[in-house]
């Protein structure tokens, strides 16, 4: 761990803005971790959506760019945002196998660039290369058993070929995570269901879909048992948190959970002020529950 | 006799191909032929052998050096090899062959691999006349005759 | 000089009409070596053959060409009318001037014809001279028979052929005979109990006098060749001697120590020192030597504390055997899929989500429920039952690409062994196509559905989780395009068959080949099913592919009856055409060692008179030698030909045209 | 539903064309209903994305493109992750819309979205909403 210094970081449209928690306390707990976060110097948003037709070429040139910016700083780049991620990872694959794509890519970006960056998820870094066990012996503030409902919604797994940061259909990454900071991972069944995404801002049928199966996922972490969920992505985050106030208009007897940052409670358990932390941003307070266990 | 013998009638230009075949699929293809009373050009004859797998590059080189204007070599389908291998083997050989024949200078429309199965008949009457109407328009050929005289 | 007799045949008018026979005689008799020439109406006719035998008495010839049709009709023929004439029927060769030639150039002044048959004969005549006497292989047969694999399809070979008054070797991997089929409760069609059909057969094994059983045994090399195999059996270690081991169950009774029962699929649990099966056969058991803290460490020995005939004896080690045998049966069966690999079924997850042969267990009255379909996780009663079809199987992207055949059957069967047992209880059934091929089958699956009011539901399931106790199954229903959700109280999947994991080692082992699911592979799918491309191996089963009970004792019996062929004669007969190592010149590069499909060809050492080795040369095992020829076109030193076929004979006909 | 089936469905340009733009192809899809079962939003479509994909074997070119599915689907890959025959409807949804938008018809008007969304939502939502709904 000690040639870990600066990670090269891509924050993507999000994390500068509504989600700047997110960012803020992934910034703290790589400090506390000893290495920086370190934001690359130039960057364009990703496009948040991975060109699904391959004749798409257009959708490629924008994480294209980010990539060979990317590469100028160093051999990996890492995420925070799952959307992100899946569309850097994906499009870096592209990039790496089909050269062809490479070629007409390159003539639109005036760059040069052939894949061979790696790309992670900040999760990633976590596990691979500073290790859970060194991430559990650097927490000074267990959790406390606290349920976790860990939700990955889709960019996370899906396609797992292109994206494999763990088992597509039964992951546990982020619970591994968290059994290291002392938290209670809970298992839920729509833990790796979609929460609607773009459809938040989407067409006629959008609204309506995204309130169905956020509250899904909603209403399956807390039957399972979840007292918090964690997120790792600022649209589930968004989604999750607009359909639960919608549940709690609507659904009587519905008890709400707060709904954070993996990083927050991270941050916190790894021993930074809470006040760094962003809790208060959060549509869905997770501090009261947190001192109620004197966490 | 060791006079080269004329396939048909004289007049124009009759090319004599030699065809190794395996005993298994492509002779019982060409027998079918036959017994469909099918009917293709007269001017191929037949070298009965067990197996693809039994054919000597030097077959073919021998062949054109006793007059033959064009060769083709016809086995079982890969995968059907009643020898179960056999013709895997020949296939890798000719790959390497091929190259060679190319590099001596044989015309590669004057040598033909394929596979026939036993029940194929119609491809073997529309190989040998494809064949047999290249070659002829190719003309004799006569490299090899006069290297061996 | 050699003194050759040509015969042209005119075969009616079939050869004659587009061929002048009398000329291509006519051309033969000037040819060096030709003493005799003739054209006859029908050479293979009685009086045809008989003037054909007459001449070469006669005429004294050393051999024969005959201008006809083609070889693969009377090449036989015209050689056994060599052979009564006295000549080598190798010294006979056939020219093809009726398929090849006649039939198929229509030209009516027969010039055409003519002209290619006179071709033809000349070709046959310059490799006819170069030919040599042959004389047919004779192999002897040691007539015993090893069986490899103890299930339905290898117990009915061993006593076909043991009936036959042969006798057999079987090797059972496993401590007991069953295989796959003694898990099972009751099965399709007929819905007789397993158990019941097939222990009388497990008994008889062990009773036969001409069967010799290997239970907890396998292979681990075979020599040789067709009639004359040399096989190594491994006897494992089981710490309990069989032959004073009464099975009376005290050292099993006692033993404290349990581990998840194999047979049971974890259902319940075995001692260290066990039976697979009450039923077992034989009823001996063994210590489960990685699970025994005696072997182990040296701790405990209890079993051999109460065993009265003292028959344990810890420090037993696994035994070697050779035998010899003349033929091979290979039933080796199957396995099921591991269904790890769909982690979105929850197998393995949820206990209440089982595979096709737990249920067996369950519904087994021998089975871990006395017969009861209970739910594992609490043991109630479902009252709900999803089956899922197809799992893994009909799934390129994460399981096989075939169809397993069976389990649309078996699923079918177990809707209606839970309406039978849970008249309240209703069975959901995902299904693709419902594939119920054969006698009474189809019939069978519609009884399913009309009298036992399975709901059938065409779809595959794409989701199966728990919630409040409950397994969720989240599938389609294509016939109405809807999207389905069941709550219910267990799951079965339907999952793949597929081939032994060690199937692709014994292939191996046994020289025969296996498809890319490392499934057996039959000499011809259709003509020789139970052949294997090696001379003397034969297959049973399910290790061919996924097949029912019915098939897989058919196949047992065609095995056998193909055995006890091969038994029947003293001698094997075989076609001379095999090659042959001139050793002189044979620099030991083993090019013809790779390239051998059969591994017919041997390193051999030559040793001078004190016994040391001078040099190493190519061999050819004339018992594993099919006759293809691959290897003398691999050598490079042209040191290795091929009888019948040498390259003299093929030369002679190439200068020939 | 009824139609008339013919050679020329069968034959169909358009969804030759969707093949070609999306890498997919419809005939390997054995209408197992996976997808569809496993699809978060199937509820919401007019047509499961097997539906589609089966109204494209038979060239049922106006049906797919008449039905909703293509803008309800969110994208999430879970029809791919779990289809048996690797076919991806996303792929093949994303390419009918990309059929629409690159004729120039939006399905979403910007202005139609309320302005507490366009400031509330994360960028991400609207930046992905605009690529998959405007031209
Ligand atoms: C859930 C389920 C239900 C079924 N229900 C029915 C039914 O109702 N009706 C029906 O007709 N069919 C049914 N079948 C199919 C039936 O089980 C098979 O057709 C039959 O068991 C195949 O027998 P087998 O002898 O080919 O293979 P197996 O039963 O697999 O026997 C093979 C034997 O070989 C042994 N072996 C393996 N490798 C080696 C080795 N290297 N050396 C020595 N021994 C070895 C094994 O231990 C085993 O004993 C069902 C199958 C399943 C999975
Ligand atoms: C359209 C069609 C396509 C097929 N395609 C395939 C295929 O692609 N692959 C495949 O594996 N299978 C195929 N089959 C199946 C295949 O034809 C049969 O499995 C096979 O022919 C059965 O052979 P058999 O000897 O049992 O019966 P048959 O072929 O019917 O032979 C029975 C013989 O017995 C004679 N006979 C009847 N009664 C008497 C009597 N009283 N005394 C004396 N002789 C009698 C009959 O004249 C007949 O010659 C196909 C079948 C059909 C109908
Ligand atoms: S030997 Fe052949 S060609 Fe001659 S009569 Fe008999 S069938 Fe006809
Ligand atoms: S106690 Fe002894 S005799 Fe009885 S079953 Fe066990 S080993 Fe056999
Ligand atoms: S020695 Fe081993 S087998 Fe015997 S009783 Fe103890 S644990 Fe069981
Ligand atoms: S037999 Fe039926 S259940 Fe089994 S793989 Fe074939 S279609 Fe599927
Ligand atoms: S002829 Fe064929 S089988 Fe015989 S030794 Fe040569 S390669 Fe092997
Ligand atoms: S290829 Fe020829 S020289 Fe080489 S080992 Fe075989 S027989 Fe001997
Ligand atoms: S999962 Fe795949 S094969 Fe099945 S219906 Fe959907 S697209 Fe077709
Ligand atoms: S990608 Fe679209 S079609 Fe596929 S499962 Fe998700 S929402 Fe449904």
């Amino acid at each position: 761990m000690s040639e870990l210094k600066n990670i090269p970081y891509y924050p993507g449209c999000t994390l500068n803005t509504v989600a700047k928690h997110f960012e803020d306390s992934a910034k703290e707990s790589a400090e506390t971790l000893g290495f920086t976060l370190s934001e690359l110097e130039q960057w364009n948003c990703c496009g948040a959506s991975y060109p699904l037709s391959p004749d798409n070429i257009m959708g490629l040139t924008g994480p294209a760019k980010v990539l060979f910016e990317a590469s100028k700083a160093g051999e990996s780049v890492t995420t925070l945002c799952s959307v992100c991620y899946n569309v850097l990872k994906r499009t870096n694959k592209t990039v790496h196998d089909d050269k062809e794509k490479r070629e007409t890519i390159s003539t639109f970006i005036e760059a040069d660039y052939d894949g061979s960056l790696e790309v992670t998820h900040y999760l990633e870094i976590l596990r691979d290369t500073v290790g859970f066990s060194k991430v559990k012996e650097s927490v000074t503030r267990p959790l406390k058993d606290i349920k976790i409902g860990a939700y990955y919604g889709c960019m996370l797994l899906r396609p797992f070929e292109d994206v494999g940061i763990d088992d597509h259909e039964a992951p546990t990454i982020i619970e591994d995570l968290f059994k290291a900071l002392g938290a209670k991972p809970v298992d839920f069944p729509n833990k790796i269901e979609c929460c609607g995404a773009h459809l938040a801002v989407g067409g006629k049928e959008g609204d309506d879909v995204v309130k169905q199966l956020s509250t899904c996922v909603m209403r399956s972490a807390v039957g399972s048992g979840v007292e918090l969920i964690v997120t790792s992505c600022p649209l589930c985050q968004y989604n999750l948190e607009q359909s639960q106030e919608k549940a709690v208009k609507e659904v009587s007897g519905y008890n709400a959970v707060p709904i954070v940052y993996f990083t927050q409670l991270l941050g916190l358990a790894l021993g930074q002020d809470e006040a760094k932390l962003g809790f208060e941003k959060n549509v869905w307070d997770a501090r009261p529950l947190l001192k109620e266990r004197e966490v | 006799m060791s006079e080269k013998s004329q396939a048909t009638a004289p007049g124009g230009f009759e090319p004599k191909i030699t065809a190794l075949v395996c005993n298994w699929c492509t002779y019982a293809g060409a027998d079918l032929a036959g017994t469909s009373r099918m009917e293709y050009r007269p001017n191929v004859r037949i070298v009965k052998l067990p197996c693809t797998g039994r054919i000597d590059p030097l077959f073919i080189i021998k062949a054109f050096e006793k007059g033959a204007d064009g060769v083709l070599v016809s086995g079982c389908h890969p995968g059907d090899c009643h020898y179960t291998a056999g013709n895997y083997h020949s296939r890798r050989r000719w790959v390497g062959f091929k190259g060679l024949m190319e590099f001596t200078g044989i015309d590669m429309r004057r040598l033909h691999f394929s596979w026939i199965s036993a029940s194929e008949a119609i491809k073997w009457v529309d190989l040998i006349n494809n064949v047999t109407d290249e070659v002829k328009a190719l003309g004799p050929f006569t490299d090899y005759q006069q290297i061996n005289e | 000089m050699p003194r050759i007799g040509v015969f042209v045949c005119q075969c009616g008018n079939n050869i004659a009409s587009t061929v002048d026979t009398a000329k291509v005689a006519e051309e033969m008799k000037d040819m060096p070596g030709v003493v005799y020439t003739a054209d006859y109406k029908f050479m293979c006719s009685s009086p045809g053959q008989e003037s054909l035998k007459e001449t070469v008495k006669e005429h004294k010839l050393d051999g024969i060409v005959v201008a006809a049709c083609s070889p693969h009709m009377h090449e036989k023929t015209f050689r056994k009318a060599c052979e009564k004439a006295g000549l080598n029927p190798y010294k006979c060769e056939i020219a093809n001037i009726r398929e090849q030639c006649s039939w198929v150039h229509h030209d009516e002044t027969k010039k055409t014809g003519t002209i290619k048959s006179i071709d033809l004969t000349r070709m046959t005549l310059e490799r006819l001279k170069r030919n040599k006497d042959l004389t047919k292989i004779s192999i002897p047969i040691t007539k015993r028979a090893l069986v490899i694999g103890g299930g339905v399809a290898g117990i009915q070979a061993a006593l076909d052929i043991a009936d036959g008054g042969r006798d057999v070797i079987l090797v059972e991997k496993e401590p007991s005979l069953g295989g796959n089929m003694a898990k099972l409760s009751e099965t399709f069609p007929t819905m007789d109990c397993s158990q019941c059909i097939m222990t009388p057969k497990m008994v008889e094994v062990e009773l036969h006098d001409r069967i010799t059983l290997y239970t907890y045994s396998e292979v681990e090399k075979v020599d040789g060749y067709i009639g004359n195999f040399t096989v190594t059996i491994r006897k494992k270690a089981r710490f309990v001697d069989e032959d004073l081991c009464t099975g009376c169950g005290d050292c099993w009774n006692k033993c404290p120590f349990k581990i998840d029962s194999e047979f049971e699929h974890g259902l319940t649990k075995r001692k260290v020192i066990y039976t697979p099966f009450p039923q077992a056969v034989p009823n001996i058991p063994v210590i489960d030597k990685e699970n025994c803290p005696k072997i182990q460490k040296d701790k405990c020995g209890a079993c051999a504390l109460v065993c009265g005939p003292e028959c344990i004896d810890f420090t037993q080690e696994d035994k070697i055997v050779t035998e010899d045998v003349g033929a091979i049966v290979i039933a080796t069966g199957f396995d099921l899929m591991k269904n790890s690999k769909f982690a979105e079924y929850g197998y393995g997850k949820y206990k209440d989500v089982i595979n096709g042969l737990q249920f067996e267990r369950l519904a087994s009255a021998s089975g871990p429920t006395a017969g009861e379909i209970q739910r594992p996780s609490d043991g109630k009663v479902p009252q709900s039952i999803v089956f899922i079809q197809c799992v893994g199987s009909r799934n390129e992207e994460k399981g096989v690409s075939y169809c397993s055949k069976i389990c649309c059957m078996y699923t079918a069967k177990h809707t209606m062994l839970y309406k039978h047992k849970v008249h309240d209880g209703q069975s959901y059934v995902f299904y693709m196509d419902i594939r119920a091929g054969g006698k009474r089958y189809e019939e069978f699956t519609r009884k399913a559905i009309e009298e036992d009011g399975a709901m059938y539901l065409r779809g595959r399931v794409s989701r199966v989780y728990e919630k409040n106790g409950k397994l969720v199954v989240q599938g389609a229903d294509t016939l109405s395009g809807s999207q389905v959700v069941i709550e219910a109280d267990m799951v079965v999947l339907a999952t793949a068959l597929v081939s032994r994991d060690n199937a692709a080692d014994l292939a191996q082992k046994l020289g025969v080949g296996y498809d890319k699911h490392k499934f057996f592979s039959e000499y011809h799918p259709k003509l020789k099913p139970v052949e294997t491309v090696t001379g003397g191996i034969y297959l049973a089963g399910t290790c061919v592919g996924p097949m029912d009970i019915p098939e897989s004792v058919s196949m047992g019996s065609a095995a056998a009856s193909k055995v006890q062929a091969l038994f029947s004669a003293d001698m094997l007969d075989r076609e001379p055409i095999t090659a042959e190592v001139a050793e002189a010149t044979c620099n030991a590069c083993w090019d013809c060692v790779t390239a051998c499909p059969y591994t017919a060809i041997d390193r051999t050492e030559i040793k001078n008179r004190k016994g040391e080795v001078v040099s190493m040369v190519a061999r050819v095992n004339k018992g594993l030698c099919t006759g293809c020829g691959t290897c003398v076109a691999a050598c490079r030193s042209k040191t290795i030909d091929l009888a019948g076929y040498t390259d003299e004979q093929v030369y002679a006909a190439l200068n020939a045209f | 539903m009824k139609f008339k089936l013919k050679n020329e469905n069968i034959a169909s340009e358009f969804v030759a064309h969707i093949e070609k733009i999306t890498g997919e192809n419809a005939k390997r899809c054995y209408q197992c209903g996976n997808c569809t079962g496993g699809c978060p939003v199937s509820f919401k479509m007019d047509h499961g994305p097997c539906q589609i994909i089966r109204l494209m074997q038979m060239g049922q070119d106006e049906a797919v493109q008449e039905a909703n599915s293509m803008w309800v689907c969110v994208g999430c890959m879970q029809c791919y992750s779990r289809c048996p025959q690797g076919v991806s409807a996303a792929n093949i949804f994303e390419g009918l819309r990309q059929v629409v938008l690159r004729k120039g018809e939006d399905h979403q008007e910007i202005e139609d979205i309320p302005m507490p969304l366009l400031k509330g939502a994360p960028q991400q939502a609207l930046v992905c909403g605009f690529r998959k709904f405007v031209s």
